[in-house]
C-alpha cells in the first residue's frame, strides 16, 4: 500500500452565500496531485461559485481551503501566492484583447513572476507549442478562432505553471466543431499528469478522461466517484434526473 | 457714487439667470425636435439624406458655437434675413443642440441590437414602422440620461449669447465685475449659479443611467 | 444683396491668422497632453477603493462640468489674482483648459475602465497581478481604446472652447478674428475665415486621433 | 460701399418713431450701468438728446468695441454713440458725424510706476481695449519691446488692470478718472497723453439726410448748452472750445 | 404518383459575396410544401447566408430565388410581400424587450398585416397557446427563461402565417436543459405539416425530424438526402469527416 498521500485541494465544510442566498451549503472535497475531478450539476447548483472560491475569486464565508499545504484564509487579502499555484481558465477566455497570443502568455511571467525577457519568451513559446499554437504567437485574440482563443487561455495559465488547473465550462462558448480542439488539449494535460477540476458538460469527455466525477446538486455534493460507476447506476434520483435530461437530446 | 451691495450683486445675477433659463429650455425643446428629424435623416437607408445630416452635424461639432452665433446674428441680414437677437439666439442655440443630440441618440439607436433590426424586417416591417415600434422606443429608452447629461451642456452654451447682445449671467457677471471689482466675488456667485442649474440636471441624469441599469 | 465681400483685405493679416493658428493648436496640444494626464489619474483616483480619494476627485469633476468653461477661465485669470496668484494669460488659458478636460476625461476614462469585461479583471487576478498592476496591463490599454472616439470629441469640443480665450487676451484664432475686423471692419469676411479655419481644425484633430488610435491599438481592440 | 442697410433710416426713424442706438455698458463715464445694470453715461444722454431733437423714442443698445460695427451694417441700430474715434480706416466703412464729445486717451498706472513716454513702457505690459482708438494709435507709437495685451472689451481691460494682470492701461482720461473715483483697489494714474481723438456718432454708409440730421442736431445742442451740460454732468468740466 | 408539385421555395444557382470572399457559389435547393429540411455544416459554410438570403435579409448577388411562385429579385427593395410568406426564428431570439410577449406577436399583426385588435389578440393568443405560453401573455421577455423566449419568437412568427419558417440554430443559445423544450415545439410544429428549413447542430433531432439533410460546405451544397442515409453512408469526405466532429465528443 501506498503511503497516504495529502491531496493537493482540500476544501472543507465550505459555506457561501450571495446576499439571502445561500449558494454552497457545506462542501467537502479533496484532491490528490495528478487526479482528473470533473464537476457536473444543473445550472446554478453552484460549480462556478465552488471552482472560483478555489482561487479566492469568490470569498467564502465558512470552511477551509486548504492548497498545496497552505490554508486559504476567508478573509485573506493577499492572493497573490495562492493564485501562482491556481490556474483558471474561464469559459469565456478572457483574453486581454489588446495584447498578441505571445504577450497574453508573458504578461504575467513578466510582471508577477518578474521573469526576464528571455525567460518569458522561452516559456510563452513552449507553452503555445503545447496548445499546438506556436505559430501563432503575434496574432490578436480577434484573429483567432474560438478554439483557438481558449486554447491561448490555457497557455497562459499553464506558462504559469500552476499545481492545479481550474477549468470552468472552457467548452461551452465555443462553436460545436471547434470543442473537440479545446477537450483534445485538456485530455493530453490529463495524460502527462496535471491536476485538473474541470466544470463541463461534455458527459462523454468526463467519463473518458476523469478519474472522478462530482455531481453538485442544491449547493452540495449529492454524488461523487468514478464516472463509469454514476452514469451507469445513480443512487440518487438527482442525478438520475440528470442524466437522462442530458441525454434526452 | 455707485455702490452695489452684495443683494444688488445677486439679485442682478439672478435676474440675468432668467435669460440663461429661457434660453435652455427653448434651445433645448427647439433642439430636441430637430435632433429628432436629423436622427432620422441620419440613420435613414437614403445615402443622400444620411450624408446631408452627417455634413451638417460635422459642420455644428466642428464650430465653435460663438462662431455660429456670430454668423447667424451678423451674417443672416446680410443675405436679406432680418434677425432679432432672440431669434439669432434661438436659431442658433437649436442648431447646437441638434447637431450634438442627433449624434449622441445615433449612438443609442446603434446600440440596439442588430437583431432587432432583423427581427423586425423578417416581420415584414417598413423602415418608418421599424424605427416607430421597435428602434426608438429602445433608443430613447437608453438616451434619456445622455440627454439629460447634454442638457448641461445647453445651459453652459448660452452663456456664449452675451456676444450678440443678451445679458445673461455670464455677461451680468462681467458687467457687475466691472462696475464693482470685485471679480472673486462675483465670478464665484455666477458659479455657483450655474452649478445651481446644472447640477440637478447632472444628478438626475445620472440616477436615471443607475436606473435604467438596473432595469435590464 | 447689398454687401460686397471682400476678403482681399485679409491677405494684409495673414501673420495674425497664422499666429492665432498657432496659438489655438498650441493651447490644445498642451492641454490635450496634461489633460488626458490629469484624466487617466482622475479615473483610477474615482475607481480606487480609497474613498476619500475617490470623493475629492469626485467633487472637483462635478464643480467643472457643471460651470461654464468661460466663468471658469475668468475665476481663473481675474479671480485668483485676489489671492496672490497672478498667472499670464497664456498660463491661465492652459491651466483652464486643462483643468476643464482633466474633469470631462476623467468621466470619460472612468466609464472606459468601469466597461471592462469583469471577465478580463478575474483573468489578471488568477495570474497573481496585483490591483494597479491590473490597472496598467489589463484594464488601461482596451479602457482607452474603448473611449478613443469620446475623448477625441472632447478634445474637439476643448480646442473649440478654447475660441473663448480670447476674452483674456490670449492671442489665439479667435483673438485673431476679433483683432483684425476692429481694424478692418469687415467682421462677416473674418468669421467666416475663423469659422472655416476652426472646422478645418476640428476636422485636422479628428483625423489625427483616429490615426493614433488605429496605431496605438492596432488589431487587437475593435471597438466592439 | 461695403455696407448693408437701406438708405432711408431717417424715413423709417420718422415713421416707426424710435431711434436704435448702440451704446457701451463698460465704459464710465461715457456708459456704463447702474444697480440696475441699465446703462447710463455721457453717450446714452447723447443718444437721448438726439432721440428727443428727433422726436423719437430711443432704444439703447449695449454693445462692445468688438461688436458695435456689425451691428451697425446689419441695420441692427441707425447710430453708433459709443464713444467711437475716427481714422481714415474706419471712414472707409462707415460715416461719422461732427465730433460730440471731447476724449483724450493716455496711458495710465499706479504710483509706483514711472512712465512718461512711448519709450519707458519698453519692457512693461500695457492693457488696451481692442479695436479702440487707444489701441490702434498706442500700437503706432510703441515698440516691440512693449507688450501689449488687447482685451475683448473695456470691461476685460478694466478687470486686467485692476486684478495686476497688467501694469498699465492705455485708456480715456476721463475713463481712468471715472475709475479711480470709484476707489478701486489699484488706481490708475495719468502717465502720458498719447493723442487727442474726440468722439463721433457713426453712422452706415449712404445715409445722407440721417447724417445731416445728426449733425444739426449736435450743432444745435452746442448752441443752446445742452451738450455742455452733458459735459459737466458727466466729465465734470465744460466742453472744450474746439470741438 | 402523384402530379410534380411547384416547389414552395426554389433557389437556383445562388451567389453571395462579403467584399473579397464569396461565401456562396452557386446554391440550388427546392423545398416542397410540408417539406422539414435541415441544414448542417461547419462553421463558415453559408448556411446562416443562405437561411438568411431568402427573407432578403442578405441581398445575393446573383441567381433566383422564387418563393411560392413569386420572384424575389436580387435588386428589389420591398421585400414585405415575400416576408410575409417567409417567418424568421434567430439564434439570439431578438424578442424585443419594451413589449410583452403578447405585445411583440400582436406588433407586427396590428402594423403590418392591420389587423384590428381584438383579431391580433386572438391570433396572439392562440400562437403563444400552440408553443405552450398561454399563460405568459403579460410578461416581459426578461422575465422568461431562454427556452420561453425563443418560443414566443416562434409564436410571432407563427402569428403572421408565413408559409415557410426559417430556423437558425434556434437552441444554440439555450442552457442545455432548456434546448428540449424548444424542439419539442419545433417538432410538433413539422407534425402539423409546417414547411421548415432548420439550421441546426442537434444531429440527433435533425435525424428523427427532418425530412432531408442538406450538408453545406465551402459555400455550395455539398450533398444532401434522407438523413439516415447520410448519416450512415455519407458519400463526400467533407461529411464523413464532419459527422466524425461532431459525434467525437
Ligand atoms: N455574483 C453573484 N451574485 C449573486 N448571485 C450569484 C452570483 N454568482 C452566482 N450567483 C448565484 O449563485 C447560484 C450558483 O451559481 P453558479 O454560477 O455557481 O452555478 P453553476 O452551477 O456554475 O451554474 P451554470 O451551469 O449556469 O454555470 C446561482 O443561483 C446564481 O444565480
Ligand atoms: N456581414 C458579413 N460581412 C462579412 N462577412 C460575413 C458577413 N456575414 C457572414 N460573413 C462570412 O461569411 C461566411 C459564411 O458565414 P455564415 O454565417 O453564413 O456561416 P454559417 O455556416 O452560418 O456558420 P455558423 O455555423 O458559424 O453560424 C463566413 O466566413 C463569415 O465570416
Ligand atoms: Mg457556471
Ligand atoms: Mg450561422
Amino acid at each position: 500500500m501506498s503511503p497516504v498521500k495529502t491531496p493537493l485541494v482540500k476544501l472543507s465544510a465550505i459555506r457561501k452565500s450571495f446576499g439571502p442566498v445561500e449558494v454552497l451549503k457545506g462542501v467537502d472535497m479533496a484532491v490528490e496531485e495528478g487526479q482528473v475531478v470533473a464537476m457536473i450539476g444543473r445550472s446554478g447548483s453552484g460549480k462556478s461559485t465552488l471552482l472560483r472560491s478555489i482561487n479566492g475569486l469568490e470569498r467564502i464565508d465558512g470552511g477551509v481551503i486548504e492548497v498545496d499545504g497552505e490554508c486559504v484564509d476567508p478573509g485573506q487579502i493577499d492572493l497573490r501566492a495562492l493564485r501562482q499555484k491556481v490556474g483558471m481558465v474561464f469559459q469565456q477566455f478572457n483574453l486581454f484583447p489588446h495584447l498578441t497570443a505571445g504577450e497574453n502568455v508573458m504578461l504575467a511571467l513578466k510582471v508577477v513572476k518578474k521573469q526576464d525577457k528571455a525567460a518569458t519568451r522561452a516559456a510563452a513559446e513552449s507553452a503555445l507549442a503545447k496548445v499546438g499554437l506556436g505559430h501563432k504567437f503575434d496574432a490578436y485574440p480577434s484573429q483567432l478562432s474560438g478554439g483557438q482563443q481558449q486554447r491561448v487561455a490555457i497557455a497562459r495559465s499553464l506558462a504559469m505553471a500552476p499545481k492545479v488547473l481550474l477549468c470552468d465550462e472552457i467548452t461551452s462558448a465555443l462553436d460545436p466543431e471547434l470543442v473537440a480542439e479545446v477537450l483534445g488539449v485538456v485530455r493530453k494535460l490529463a495524460e502527462e499528469g496535471m491536476t485538473l477540476i474541470l466544470v463541463t458538460h461534455e458527459m462523454r469527455f468526463a467519463r473518458e478522461v476523469c478519474d472522478r466525477l462530482v455531481f453538485m446538486h442544491g449547493g452540495r455534493i449529492a454524488e461523487q466517484g468514478p464516472p463509469a460507476e454514476l452514469f451507469d447506476r445513480p443512487s440518487t434520483p438527482e442525478l438520475a434526473q440528470f442524466i437522462g435530461m442530458v441525454e434526452a437530446r | 457714487m455707485l455702490n452695489f451691495t452684495l443683494w444688488d450683486i445677486l439679485s442682478n445675477l439672478l435676474l440675468a439667470a432668467r435669460w440663461t433659463v429661457l434660453l435652455s429650455l427653448i434651445a433645448f425643446v427647439s433642439g430636441g425636435i430637430a435632433g429628432l428629424l436629423l436622427l432620422v435623416a441620419r440613420v435613414s437607408p437614403v445615402p443622400p439624406l444620411r450624408l446631408a445630416a452627417k455634413l451638417f452635424i460635422e459642420v455644428f461639432q466642428g464650430t465653435p458655437l460663438l462662431m455660429q452665433l456670430f454668423i447667424v446674428f451678423f451674417a443672416l441680414p446680410l443675405i436679406g434675413i432680418e434677425t432679432s437677437a432672440w431669434t439669432s439666439a434661438a436659431v442658433g442655440l437649436t442648431l447646437f443642440t441638434a447637431a450634438y443630440l442627433a449624434e449622441i441618440w445615433r449612438g443609442c439607436v446603434e446600440a440596439v441590437p442588430k437583431g432587432q433590426w432583423e427581427a423586425s424586417a423578417s416581420l415584414a416591417m417598413t423602415f418608418p414602422e421599424q424605427m416607430r415600434h421597435v428602434i426608438l422606443p429602445q433608443a430613447l429608452r437608453i438616451a434619456v440620461p445622455p440627454t439629460v447629461g447634454f442638457s448641461v451642456q445647453v445651459v453652459k452654451g448660452t452663456a456664449v449669447t452675451s456676444i450678440i447682445g443678451f445679458v445673461e449671467v455670464t455677461k451680468a457677471g462681467t458687467m457687475i465685475t466691472n462696475a464693482t471689482f470685485q471679480p472673486f466675488l462675483v465670478y464665484g456667485l455666477v458659479g455657483l449659479i450655474y452649478f445651481a442649474l446644472c447640477y440637478p440636471l447632472s444628478l438626475s441624469a445620472k440616477a436615471l443611467e443607475r436606473k435604467l441599469n438596473v432595469a435590464r | 444683396m447689398a454687401y460686397s465681400f471682400d476678403f482681399s483685405s485679409l491677405l494684409d493679416y495673414t501673420p495674425v491668422l497664422v499666429d492665432g493658428v498657432a496659438t489655438t493648436v498650441g493651447l490644445t496640444a498642451v492641454s490635450t497632453v496634461l489633460g488626458v494626464a490629469l484624466g487617466v489619474g482622475g479615473a483610477a483616483a474615482r475607481t480606487s477603493t480609497v474613498k476619500p480619494l475617490a470623493v475629492v476627485v469626485g467633487a472637483y469633476v462635478e464643480l467643472i462640468r457643471n460651470t461654464p468653461f468661460l466663468v471658469q477661465l475668468f475665476f481663473i485669470f481675474f479671480g485668483l489674482p485676489s489671492l496672490g496668484i497672478r498667472l499670464a494669460e497664456w498660463q491661465a488659458a492652459v491651466l483652464a483648459m486643462v483643468v476643464n478636460l482633466g474633469a470631462y476625461s476623467t468621466e470619460i476614462i472612468r466609464a472606459g475602465i468601469e466597461a471592462t469585461p469583469k471577465g478580463q479583471i478575474e483573468a489578471g487576478a488568477s495570474l497573481g497581478m496585483t490591483g494597479p498592476q491590473i490597472f496598467r496591463y489589463v484594464v488601461l490599454g482596451p479602457a482607452m481604446a474603448k473611449i478613443w472616439p469620446a475623448l477625441t470629441s472632447q478634445i474637439v469640443i476643448v480646442m473649440l472652447g478654447s475660441s473663448v480665450c480670447s476674452q483674456i487676451a490670449a492671442e489665439e484664432l479667435s483673438f485673431a478674428a476679433n483683432f483684425i475686423q476692429s481694424r478692418n471692419f469687415r467682421p462677416f469676411e473674418v468669421y467666416f475665415l475663423a469659422t472655416a479655419l476652426y472646422l478645418a481644425l476640428a476636422v485636422a484633430l479628428r483625423w489625427i486621433f483616429s490615426l493614433m488610435g488605429q496605431r496605438m491599438f492596432a488589431k487587437g481592440v475593435s471597438r466592439a | 460701399a461695403p455696407t448693408y442697410a437701406k438708405a432711408d433710416a431717417l424715413e423709417r426713424i420718422a415713421k416707426e418713431k424710435v431711434l436704435r442706438v448702440a451704446v457701451p455698458q463698460d465704459f464710465p463715464p461715457f456708459g456704463s450701468v447702474g444697480t440696475d445694470l441699465k446703462p447710463l453715461g455721457y453717450d446714452i444722454d447723447t443718444a437721448t438728446l438726439i432721440a428727443k431733437e428727433m422726436g423719437a423714442k430711443v432704444e439703447l443698445v449695449p454693445v462692445t468695441s468688438t461688436n458695435r460695427i456689425p451691428y451697425l451694417t446689419t441695420g441692427k441700430v441707425d447710430l453708433v454713440i459709443s464713444s467711437l474715434g475716427k481714422n481714415a480706416e474706419r471712414e472707409k466703412v462707415i460715416d461719422f458725424s461732427t465730433a460730440y464729445a471731447p476724449f483724450f486717451n493716455g496711458v495710465f498706472g499706479p504710483d509706483d510706476i514711472k512712465a512718461e513716454k512711448a519709450e519707458d513702457l519698453e519692457g512693461k505690459t500695457v492693457g488696451v481695449t481692442r479695436g479702440s482708438v487707444e489701441d490702434i494709435e498706442l500700437s503706432k507709437i510703441v515698440s516691440d519691446k512693449v507688450t501689449v495685451r488687447r482685451y475683448e472689451d473695456n470691461n476685460g481691460t478694466i478687470s486686467a488692470f485692476l486684478s495686476g494682470q497688467v501694469q498699465l492701461v492705455a485708456t480715456g482720461n476721463v475713463v481712468a478718472a471715472a475709475i479711480f473715483e470709484r476707489n478701486p483697489p489699484r488706481q490708475p494714474i495719468m502717465k502720458f497723453l498719447i493723442k487727442n481723438s474726440p468722439c463721433f456718432v457713426g453712422l452706415n454708409k449712404n445715409e445722407g439726410p440721417l447724417l445731416e440730421k445728426v449733425n444739426a442736431i449736435i450743432a444745435k445742442a452746442k448752441d443752446d448748452g445742452s451738450l455742455n451740460d452733458i459735459a459737466k454732468k458727466w466729465l465734470h468740466a465744460p466742453l472744450p472750445k474746439d470741438l
